[in-house]
């Protein structure tokens, strides 16, 4: 994937996140504030205003980078600096290389996935996009292992989040708004682990050429 | 949705310029969505920086000024500010003598001043952080996200603004802002929803007859829902989950009864005999007490109680001169 | 009905309680219904009394300090105070020099006045009356009850009340105090009706789409029911009312955006900023702003404007310093 | 009529006012704001509660003078003083005659009228009490004029009241609050108006000996 890859996973994720806003939001009123498909929304407008400032041909980092900074600058609540450091450690791991192959992005997811662990102090369980996140890049490399193409692993990324996603459901929220609520947040999704499969959708539709 | 407004996407700015007609002594940048002091930066001065989301007016841009904040950060309603907001804030008040950045405890509002506190540094601001953290309501854990910030917040950025502008250095500031917030403990009620403009329709649903017990500033639900009461039964449950948490007998507090904002005045001050009688009736002295809508939720009906455990130290910075446009005596 | 209340017959003893207990510098009689300065009466001032009926707080008894009201006597909701009260807080008030009536101009207010007036007299005080009438949105003429009294009423217990704390005689007191009234037009606008704890149910019915122009303070409908405008459209509407009974165009003023009850801070600044876009617009300079809730109707949503064209004797004495619950600078 | 009967009077007002209190209210909620039930069973609540204070053997002039008095110190707005000074000027008219006759409650029930106009300064057709006071007093005037006695003649005043009551109806409002609404006052009866005739039924009741 070339630059102009990323920046159509971009626009495919601003997309996919603004259909859904109503849905995010809907879910983020049972346990949070209300406000998750806003945010989302307008924080990938201004990645993808950011992305189409950028030359023809910026290498696949930069993207990211950039984005990432658009989302902090933009987005505000406890999603803009998480989805933000996410695209923004993803695109320093990338580097310069104008090309990322299936075993650089899985590098890329990694370190996103670091990046909100250690920025959000959440784990596995607590209730957060971390739950559908972690699973997901799990998966993408246990795929990249088997010697998958692109699309084959960041299926199973995608598969492994939607299970993620449903699993956070039955789970108690210990972190964000929703562990104020204590067990009324039961019985609820986490509108951020929505939202983060939309984002791994987005890289999927790319890597099946249909971004 | 009856919203005296014009585009939703709007009112933020739109307030600010109201904000900035309103009140000469500040500098308000409507795009940048920064209120600054006007006689910013004092140099030798320790800098106050607080924000939030909008939506909980007066708090911030109404307590800048002096003896309080020097600037305030308005996100989106309910939605915490973005760094760039906050970096442009800490730079414009810094007088060299470094900033303390007054946090309300919500994820969102920690993540973005932590992220501003970060930049400001790499241009050489020193920066303090206080995360405000009084809400009763919220079973507390390390291993959760812990209580919300509500109420304790104003006199936090009272007390430490009062000593900030006696000339007191960053760490003094910084430790009498925590000092204020681990005495002080609050709990809100709901007596209706509130209604964000960008979503149009109330956060929650809440029958004529019900409240919520211990909601949250930004319309989240609370510890449970009950059958509505009278106002003394509203303002018991408040003071008796403060006091479980932080015994209250014979010592001498600040006290605010709090408006959400859809609760008229005459009420608030029913909960105000309410809350004297319970403290009187409970051994603790009231020093000095404030009613009326500080910390609000936009229209949302009810009211939050805080109380703060004071010190002649702490009592002396609150009865200290200040002058914004919410909070105003001695000049 | 989502009232903070306990008796709705006990709601005016009730909030009584709550104002003696949050603010030592008043003396209130919850039984008599009075609330006096804790230093009157002061002698060779003339007293300043106000009242009225209940739920446009803080009007009447958040204005009773330093510099404006001697007293405040708060009738039941919405229903102006009776004689005895009157009397009571006249008597106890003059120091001497007689004392001010300030009423607002509704039939109940004005009868119930001049009965205390007549009987005060007996008692050797010498009073004077001014009755407010700043309300453009009722036709006035010497048939009918005449205008209403609404926000004016502030702008005169603030600028007179300066005046007497100088020392001013009862005549020149009373003559600012019309001054003021003369000088003073208002509109307001409802977004939602309120509710009387007594009645239990709205006052009237409105469409969540509709707006009431014209609106009074004790939710009595106004000129007319229309479709909710923006805050520009309702700003516009109320300084086009103002403008055309008393033309502002070149003249300095005092600006009044005031809060019904149930409308957010965050949204009466949006008014605000329309407000000064407008008066700029059409060459007014605004000299001093209040924004806020100062004189409401329960929880009604919506926003009253008020225009006072300043002279210099007026601007000097409405920045004269203030010390009440509701209003203060300078001390 | 001797004293018992006024303060016979005064107690049956004071029913029939709080059984019509929702009435009341509702009439002037269309045109005022909503409190007039609740003002005059206020009002003459305290009346009782004055008229209750008075020895057995009270002249009737005093009797409503007590009950005006009461009635001017604990209703508030604009029914108070109007219906208190009404009592106290018919109170006063009687002077300490202990028995009052036909005759002697005309000059009572005149003097009642003319301290209404004076202190509300409203004339006939301004839509307020006085619509239905001043042709009750002319119709109770008329009716010992041709020789009636008590009951005949307060029944012809009750008929005249409930006339002036329903001719408020298509006035437009000059006094009082519903001035207020200039035209949209039209179609709807004056509340003060009822009260009236609520009022004079009382003393109706009394005359047949039903109080
Ligand atoms: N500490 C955290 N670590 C990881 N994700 C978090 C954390 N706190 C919140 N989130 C995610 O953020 C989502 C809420 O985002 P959003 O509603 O936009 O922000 P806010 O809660 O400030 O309104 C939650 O559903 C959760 O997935
Ligand atoms: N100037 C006046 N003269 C005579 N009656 C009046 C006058 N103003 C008002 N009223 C009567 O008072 C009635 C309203 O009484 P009430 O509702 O108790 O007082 P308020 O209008 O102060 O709430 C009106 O219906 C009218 O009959
Ligand atoms: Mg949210
Ligand atoms: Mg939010
Ligand atoms: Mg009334
Ligand atoms: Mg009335």
């Amino acid at each position: 994937m070339n630059g102009a890859d990323f920046s159509a996973w971009i626009r495919r994720a601003a997309e996919l996140v603004t259909a859904d806003a109503e849905r995010l939001t809907t879910l983020d009123a049972a346990i949070g504030d209300g406000d998750h498909g806003h945010n989302m929304a307008r924080g990938f407008a201004a990645a993808v205003a950011a992305v189409d400032e950028l030359p023809e041909d910026v290498v696949p980092g930069r993207v990211l980078v950039a984005a990432g900074r658009a989302i902090v600058s933009k987005t505000g609540g406890a999603s803009g600096p998480l989805y933000g450091t996410a695209l923004r450690r993803a695109g320093k791991a990338l580097g310069d290389v104008a090309d990322v192959d299936v075993t650089g992005l899985a590098g890329a997811l990694q370190a996103a996935l670091d990046g909100v662990r250690e920025l959000g102090k959440a784990v596995e369980g607590d209730k957060t996009m971390v739950d559908a996140l972690a699973p997901a890049v799990a998966a993408y490399e246990a795929a990249v292992e088997n010697g998958a193409d692109l699309a084959t692993a960041m299926q199973a990324a995608v598969d492994a989040g939607e299970t993620g996603l449903e699993a956070t459901a039955p789970l108690e929220a210990r972190k964000g708004r929703a562990s104020y609520l204590g067990p009324r947040s039961v019985g609820h999704l986490d509108p951020g682990a929505a939202s983060t499969v939309l984002v791994l959708l987005a890289l999927l539709d790319v890597a099946r050429g249909e971004g | 949705m009856r919203k005296l407004i014009n585009d939703p996407a709007e009112v933020v700015p739109d307030a600010l310029r109201g904000l900035a007609a309103a009140h000469p002594g500040l500098r308000v940048d409507p795009e940048a969505r920064v209120v600054v002091r006007a006689d910013a930066p004092r140099s030798g001065k320790v800098g106050l920086v607080s924000g939030g989301g909008s939506g909980h007016e007066p708090l911030h841009a109404g307590f800048v000024g002096y003896g309080m904040l020097d600037a305030a950060c308005p996100g989106e309603v309910f939605t915490s500010p973005v760094p760039d907001q906050i970096v442009a804030a800490t730079t414009a008040v810094h007088g060299g003598a470094g900033v303390l950045h007054v946090v309300k405890n919500y994820t969102g509002d920690v993540l973005n001043f932590r992220m501003a506190a970060e930049l400001a540094e790499d241009e050489d601001v020193e920066v303090a952080t206080v995360v405000v953290d009084d809400d009763v309501a919220v079973e507390d854990s390390t291993y959760t996200a812990g209580r919300r910030g509500t109420g304790a917040t104003l006199f936090v950025e009272k007390i430490a603004g009062a000593l900030a502008e006696e000339g007191a250095p960053l760490d003094a500031v910084a430790a009498v802002a925590r000092e204020v917030n681990d005495r002080t403990r609050s709990f809100g009620v709901a007596l209706s929803a509130c209604t964000v403009p960008a979503a149009g329709r109330p956060t929650f649903q809440m029958a004529e007859d019900e409240m919520e017990l211990g909601v949250g500033i930004h319309g989240e639900p609370g510890r449970k829902r009950v059958r509505a009461g009278t106002a003394t039964e509203i303002v018991e449950a408040a003071l008796t989950a403060v006091d479980a948490d932080m015994s209250l007998a014979g010592s001498e507090v600040l006290l605010l009864v709090n408006g959400m904002g859809g609760t008229p005045l005459l009420e608030q001050y029913v909960a105000c005999g309410a809350a004297a009688e319970w403290l009187a009736g409970h051994g603790v002295t009231v020093a000095r007490t404030l009613v009326g809508p500080f910390v609000t939720s936009l229209e949302m009906a009810g009211c939050m109680i805080s109380v703060c455990r004071l010190t002649p130290d702490l009592l002396r910075l609150w009865d200290a001169p200040v002058e914004t446009p919410a909070l105003r005596w001695g000049r």
